[in-house]
């Protein structure tokens, strides 16, 4: 499998993304510079956490525009699988490849500590490796991972299954005392419609070592890396989108 | 011309910065501010003297840049 | 028309503007003179400190880099190097918490990595008023806020740090950061300036009006007229500086540099100057290339400026073009404002016409150097005198305990560090919170500890002893967590210097810093001072803050202060001898700073760090706890917190320090006696680890044994504290967040 | 009534945000945008309805926590 990292002036774990996907994982893994078109040759994205473009306006504001997101949503279109990591998911978000957007943590505050996470789909390329309801421990480290969505679209998201996961307790209960940052329905991680596109808010290539504290983020990467090459291309998603089920 | 845009959070989106803002107000005695809502402020130069182009241009980059319609909405001033 | 008041505003003393004409050989202009005034300013020139540093041991086998540069380096095995160095940010902390301190942090990654090296890791080293002092939570909260706003987006982990409530810091908080960043000893690269006709090249932000005069307001006390020096704030920009830092890093692959300075107090005056010099050549440069913000800026504003995020680069002749691309690529121009020269000058023009033109010797090596008097400050007689036997000891040790972990400069520091970032990079294995912090290096085997640490009570009570301790507890810190310390680097705050008192409490506490750096073998490779921490003409603590950097071989060695397993042994290594001076317990329950601090005794200190480091290395300790602040009863409580509810039962004596029992059990549970470290042991590695501690001449014996779920001690064979862990583990980790209550969680 | 507080950077100091924005803008090509500072922007909610009580209460406020008086300045309208 080969992994393309995107790079944005300002991303700082790309080469936290990298690492694990090569070593810790074994697979080929190129960066990919915002200013290119070109996904040399990708078989899954990874858009990491920072500060892209210092994230001075809003946190994926300007990221967006940058020349390499038309081939990155084309590689979605047609169903490539593109993780998109704290803001790396704020990116996705802004770039309207998922929906609602991100406020500021409820307490106003960066906070980086580890949260304890309930898997809730498993039909995802980046998930498909997890067992539904899973508890998972994974670090994040944000100021707004506060996800919103109006009404309207948060009917359509649970009634699509799109949420992927939640924050709870270490038990796997959704308690608002355990959500870091107040997102609606303790959003955690989102997956688009067609179930290819996955942004999440928490850090699994910071928990892949046990050096590092927990491996709770590996699962996140073996089920991208154990599904066959190009399977997740054509399949997980597209298998399970609405239209196609119905 | 210069162009001011305001950004504000729409009505139905909480505002964990307004709110923030109110109860320290409240807790230093401030009773009678009743809310607080808190956007962000722009102010644009821009190189023309035409005053419809001016407010198309600041419209445009309200709308694809400065806010977000998913949760904000905008307001411009053009002067 | 440069007359007793220009210079007065400019800080020049008459004598020292007598120097000035002696090298000009005429009157300076403004330029000139402002030129001058920022060199010879206490925070450039070192003027008052200078010739007692030089007393500093930096050397050894390990050190590639000592002080001169940007930063200190050391050697760390397979052909790298730890490059590191703190700095302090107090003045402009003050004045604007967050930017601040937010550009203190700024300064110091840039000072790292202009010497080649990847920056990978922060620590820092805060002192505020008391918390519930008006004031000190709006301080605190910006200042982190900065702290995080900064590090975290350039993507550097803060790592560990300290903080101390103390009111004499109420007018004048420190805020010391430290860097820590790897490098290829081959790719270290020097902030010189040589071979002439090189071009000189000018990268990042564009030059405004800030910070004028901000070196020398940094050696300027705080009055009521600070208030009007406050257009002088900086405004950072942490994307810029990524930016910088990842073209300079590209860069500096192509080996297409001479060398690279980045531009801090007193920006472009200092880099020219010192590249220059450093080089042995001259610098002419032509203000009216220099990017700039405003318009109608002054070559005077030019040099002076302290625009942030700014670097100075002298490029190899033929490899401009190849500079130039790598910045393009990072949305940076690289401009060319000048070149080298070999007449030693700084020449500063302006559209081809002279400005300024002062020989670079002038304004760095023959800057002034004052042996200022000093003699011992008279509040030291009175404060030194502690006489136990006057003090009723609150009898309820488990209150006086709970009060003690409650205190905001033991409790737990998680609501500040949780706002920093620090696990980005992925190097992290020992997180704030545990011990040093530990980050290991990718592509080897190896990790490095870092610990900050510094103790104003102490100092106060005696500057030189309290500078060992400091030097001591930081190294013991990095010690506890498995790795060997290697050196150190050090931030000098301290007041006034004219006044004779604090220039004694100065010259004593390098004293210090010098005699426990080379019995540990420690060099010290950098540093910075921070005089005329006043506020109304009262002086702080005196406060030297130190950093020492170790090398773990086996990153997996690591070791943390967090007991275990139930069952496990609980080994003291070290003497307790129940000494309270300057101690937590005397503050908190009898409101006194007072005493002589905890005695050093250097070689004892010694030997416990080399224990550590053989059963780290041995892996027969489960975990190990410097005990200090607070004490064997507070030291013993962190051991038990953040282990899902491991507790500890023990058993030590009594104190023979007072004629009340109830006074020596509390000079046994909360003395705080030197080189005492609480290690947890496997039941079977216990007699392996008193054999190791007997041949390397370490007291150390069997306290107790980790489990249960409450924290027990007996002191002379009475049970005195008997708690659940969970509720003394509930006021420590709340008792900084409650300050905070009152916003919305 | 209804105050309306705008906090900006003082002139003199650098607004790192706003000229990141005026370089996306002009890359997007925006040429004509050729400077944007960005400021916060406050509606806060007064329970009185005297106007001189209002400007009263939104400066002081405005004062005290709404502005950093160190680098940024503020106006007020109130309605
Ligand atoms: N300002 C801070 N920033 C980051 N970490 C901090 C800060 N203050 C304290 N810590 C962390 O909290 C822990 C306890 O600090 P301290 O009481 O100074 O430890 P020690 O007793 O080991 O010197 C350490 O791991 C330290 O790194
Ligand atoms: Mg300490």
């Amino acid at each position: 499998m080969r992994f393309g990292i995107v790079v944005f002036p300002g991303s700082n774990c790309d080469e936290d993304a990298l690492y694990a996907a090569r070593d810790v994982f074994g697979q080929d893994a190129e960066y990919l510079w915002h200013k290119d078109a070109d996904l040399k040759g990708a078989d899954v994205l990874i858009l990491p956490g920072g500060f892209a473009h210092g994230d001075y306006l809003r946190t994926g504001a300007m990221a967006r525009f940058s020349p390499i997101m038309a081939p990155v949503r084309a590689f979605a279109e047609r169903g490539g699988p593109v993780l998109g990591i704290c803001n790396g998911f704020q990116i996705l978000l802004e770039a309207g490849l998922l929906p609602g957007a991100m406020l500021r943590n409820r307490g106003l505050k960066y906070r980086c500590e580890h949260v304890y996470l309930r898997v809730e789909q498993t039909d995802t390329p980046f998930t498909s490796a997890a067992t539904a309801g899973q508890v998972l421990k994974m670090p994040i480290g944000h100021g707004e991972g506060n996800y919103f969505a109006p009404p309207e679209m948060l009917k359509t998201i649970e009634a699509n299954h799109q949420v992927v996961l939640r924050y709870t307790d270490p038990q796997g209960r959704v308690d608002e005392a355990w959500s870091p940052n107040g997102s609606v329905n303790a959003i955690a991680a989102l997956c688009n419609d067609a179930r290819n596109v996955v942004g999440m808010m928490p850090h699994p290539e910071r928990a892949c070592e046990a050096l590092l504290g927990g491996v709770d983020g590996r699962v996140i990467f073996d089920s991208i890396v154990r599904s066959p090459k190009g399977f997740a291309l054509q399949g997980i998603g597209r298998r399970l989108q609405p239209s196609q089920t119905a | 011309m210069r162009a001011r845009v305001f950004v504000t959070l729409k009505k139905s989106v909480f505002d964990p910065q307004g709110r923030t803002i109110v109860d320290a107000l409240q807790s230093l005695g401030y009773q009678d501010v009743v809310d607080v809502r808190q956007g962000k402020y722009f102010e644009l130069d821009l190189a023309t003297t035409e005053r419809a182009h001016a407010e198309k241009l600041a419209a445009e980059v309200a709308d694809k840049v400065l806010a977000n319609p998913v949760i904000e909405s905008y307001r411009i001033e053009v002067d | 028309m440069i007359d007793a008041k220009v210079l007065e505003r400019h800080g020049v003393k008459p004598d020292e503007y007598e120097r000035i004409l002696a090298f000009m050989g005429r009157e300076p202009n403004l330029t000139e003179l402002g030129i001058f005034s920022v060199m010879w300013s206490e925070h450039c020139s070192y003027k008052s400190s200078r010739v007692h540093l030089r007393t500093l041991p930096t050397e050894g086998p390990q050190v590639l880099q000592g002080p001169g540069e940007n930063a200190g380096a050391v050697d760390i095995g397979e052909g790298l190097a730890a490059v590191f160095k703190i700095e302090s940010h107090n003045h402009p902390s003050f004045i604007e918490p967050y930017q601040g301190a937010a550009t203190g942090v700024g300064g110091i990654i840039r000072d790292i990595f202009t010497m080649g090296a990847r920056p990978i890791a922060l620590l820092n080293s805060l002192r505020f008023g008391a918390l519930d002092a008006p004031g000190t939570r709006r301080l605190l909260e910006n200042v982190v806020a900065g702290i995080a706003g900064y590090g975290n987006s350039i993507g550097i982990p803060t790592v560990g740090g300290e903080i101390v409530f103390e009111p004499t810091y109420a007018g004048n908080p420190l805020v010391n950061v430290f860097c820590l960043g790897i490098a290829k000893q081959s790719d270290i690269i020097k902030g010189v300036a040589s071979g002439v006709g090189n071009a000189v090249y000018y990268v990042g932000a564009k030059t405004g009006r800030d910070g004028i005069h901000g070196a020398t307001m940094a050696s300027a006390e705080f009055d009521d007229k600070s208030a009007e020096k406050r257009p002088a704030v900086q405004v950072g920009d942490p994307f810029m500086e990524k930016l910088l830092l990842e073209a300079c890093l590209e860069v500096m692959q192509t080996d297409a540099l001479i060398g690279i300075q980045d531009m801090g107090a007193a920006g472009l005056t200092c880099s020219t100057t010192e590249m220059g010099s450093r080089g042995g050549a001259g610098v002419e440069i032509d203000v009216s290339l220099v990017p700039q913000r405003e318009t109608g800026m002054t070559p005077y504003e030019i040099m002076l400026s302290e625009s942030q995020e700014r670097m100075l680069l002298v490029a190899k002749q033929g490899r401009e073009a190849e500079v130039e691309r790598i910045f393009e690529k990072w949305d940076l121009h690289a401009v060319r404002i000048g070149h080298v020269t070999d007449d030693g000058l700084l020449r500063v023009k302006e559209r081809g016409v002279v400005v300024a033109e002062i020989p670079n010797r002038a304004l760095t090596d023959e800057a002034p150097e004052y042996h200022r008097p000093m003699s011992e400050p008279e509040y030291l007689r009175e404060a030194r005198q502690l006489d136990l036997d006057t003090l009723a000891a609150p009898s309820d040790q488990n209150a006086t305990l709970l009060s003690i972990l409650g205190s905001p400069t033991i409790a737990s520091k998680k609501w500040i560090y949780r706002q920093y970032d620090h696990m980005v990079r992925t190097n992290t294995i020992n997180l704030p919170g545990l011990g040093a912090g530990v980050v290991r290096i990718k592509g080897t085997d190896r990790a490095l500890a870092m610990s900050v640490d510094g103790n104003g009570r102490y100092c106060y009570l005696d500057p030189r002893l309290g500078a060992m301790l400091a030097v001591a507890e930081a190294a013991r810190n990095v010690a506890c967590s498995g790795a060997r310390p290697l050196a150190a680097t050090n931030c000098l705050n301290f007041g006034n210097p004219e006044r004779p008192g604090i220039m004694w409490q100065f010259a004593k506490a390098v004293e210090g810093i010098g005699e426990a750096c080379r019995a540990l073998d420690v060099p010290i490779t950098g540093g910075n001072v921070s005089l005329y921490n006043e506020t109304d003409g009262k002086a702080i603590y005196p406060t030297p803050t130190i950093g020492v950097v170790g090398l773990l071989e086996h990153a997996d060695h690591v070791v943390s202060r967090r007991f275990q397993e139930s069952g496990d042994a609980i080994v003291l290594l070290g003497e307790g001898r129940g000494e309270l001076g300057g101690s937590e317990y005397l503050k908190v329950m009898h409101d006194l700073v007072r005493g002589v601090p905890p005695a050093l005794d250097l070689d004892a200190e010694r030997k416990l760090q080399a224990l550590l480091v053989t059963l780290a290395g041995e892996r027969l300790m489960r975990s190990a706890h410097d005990c200090s602040d607070g004490g064997l009863a507070v030291t013993v409580a962190e051991c038990c917190f953040d282990t899902n509810g491991i507790g500890a039962e023990l058993s030590i004596e009594g104190a023979g320090v007072s004629r009340e029992v109830t006074m020596n059990t509390a000079a046994a549970l909360f003395g705080e006696s030197a080189s005492r470290v609480i290690v947890s042991v496997v039941p079977e590695h216990v007699t392996t680890v008193l054999q190791r501690a007997a041949a390397a001449g370490v007291p150390a014996r069997v306290i107790g044994q980790t489990g249960g779920s409450r924290l027990r001690i007996a002191v002379a064979g009475e049970i005195v504290i008997d708690q659940s862990a969970d509720e003394a583990e509930r006021v420590w980790a709340t008792s900084i967040d409650k300050h905070f209550a009152h916003r919305v969680a």
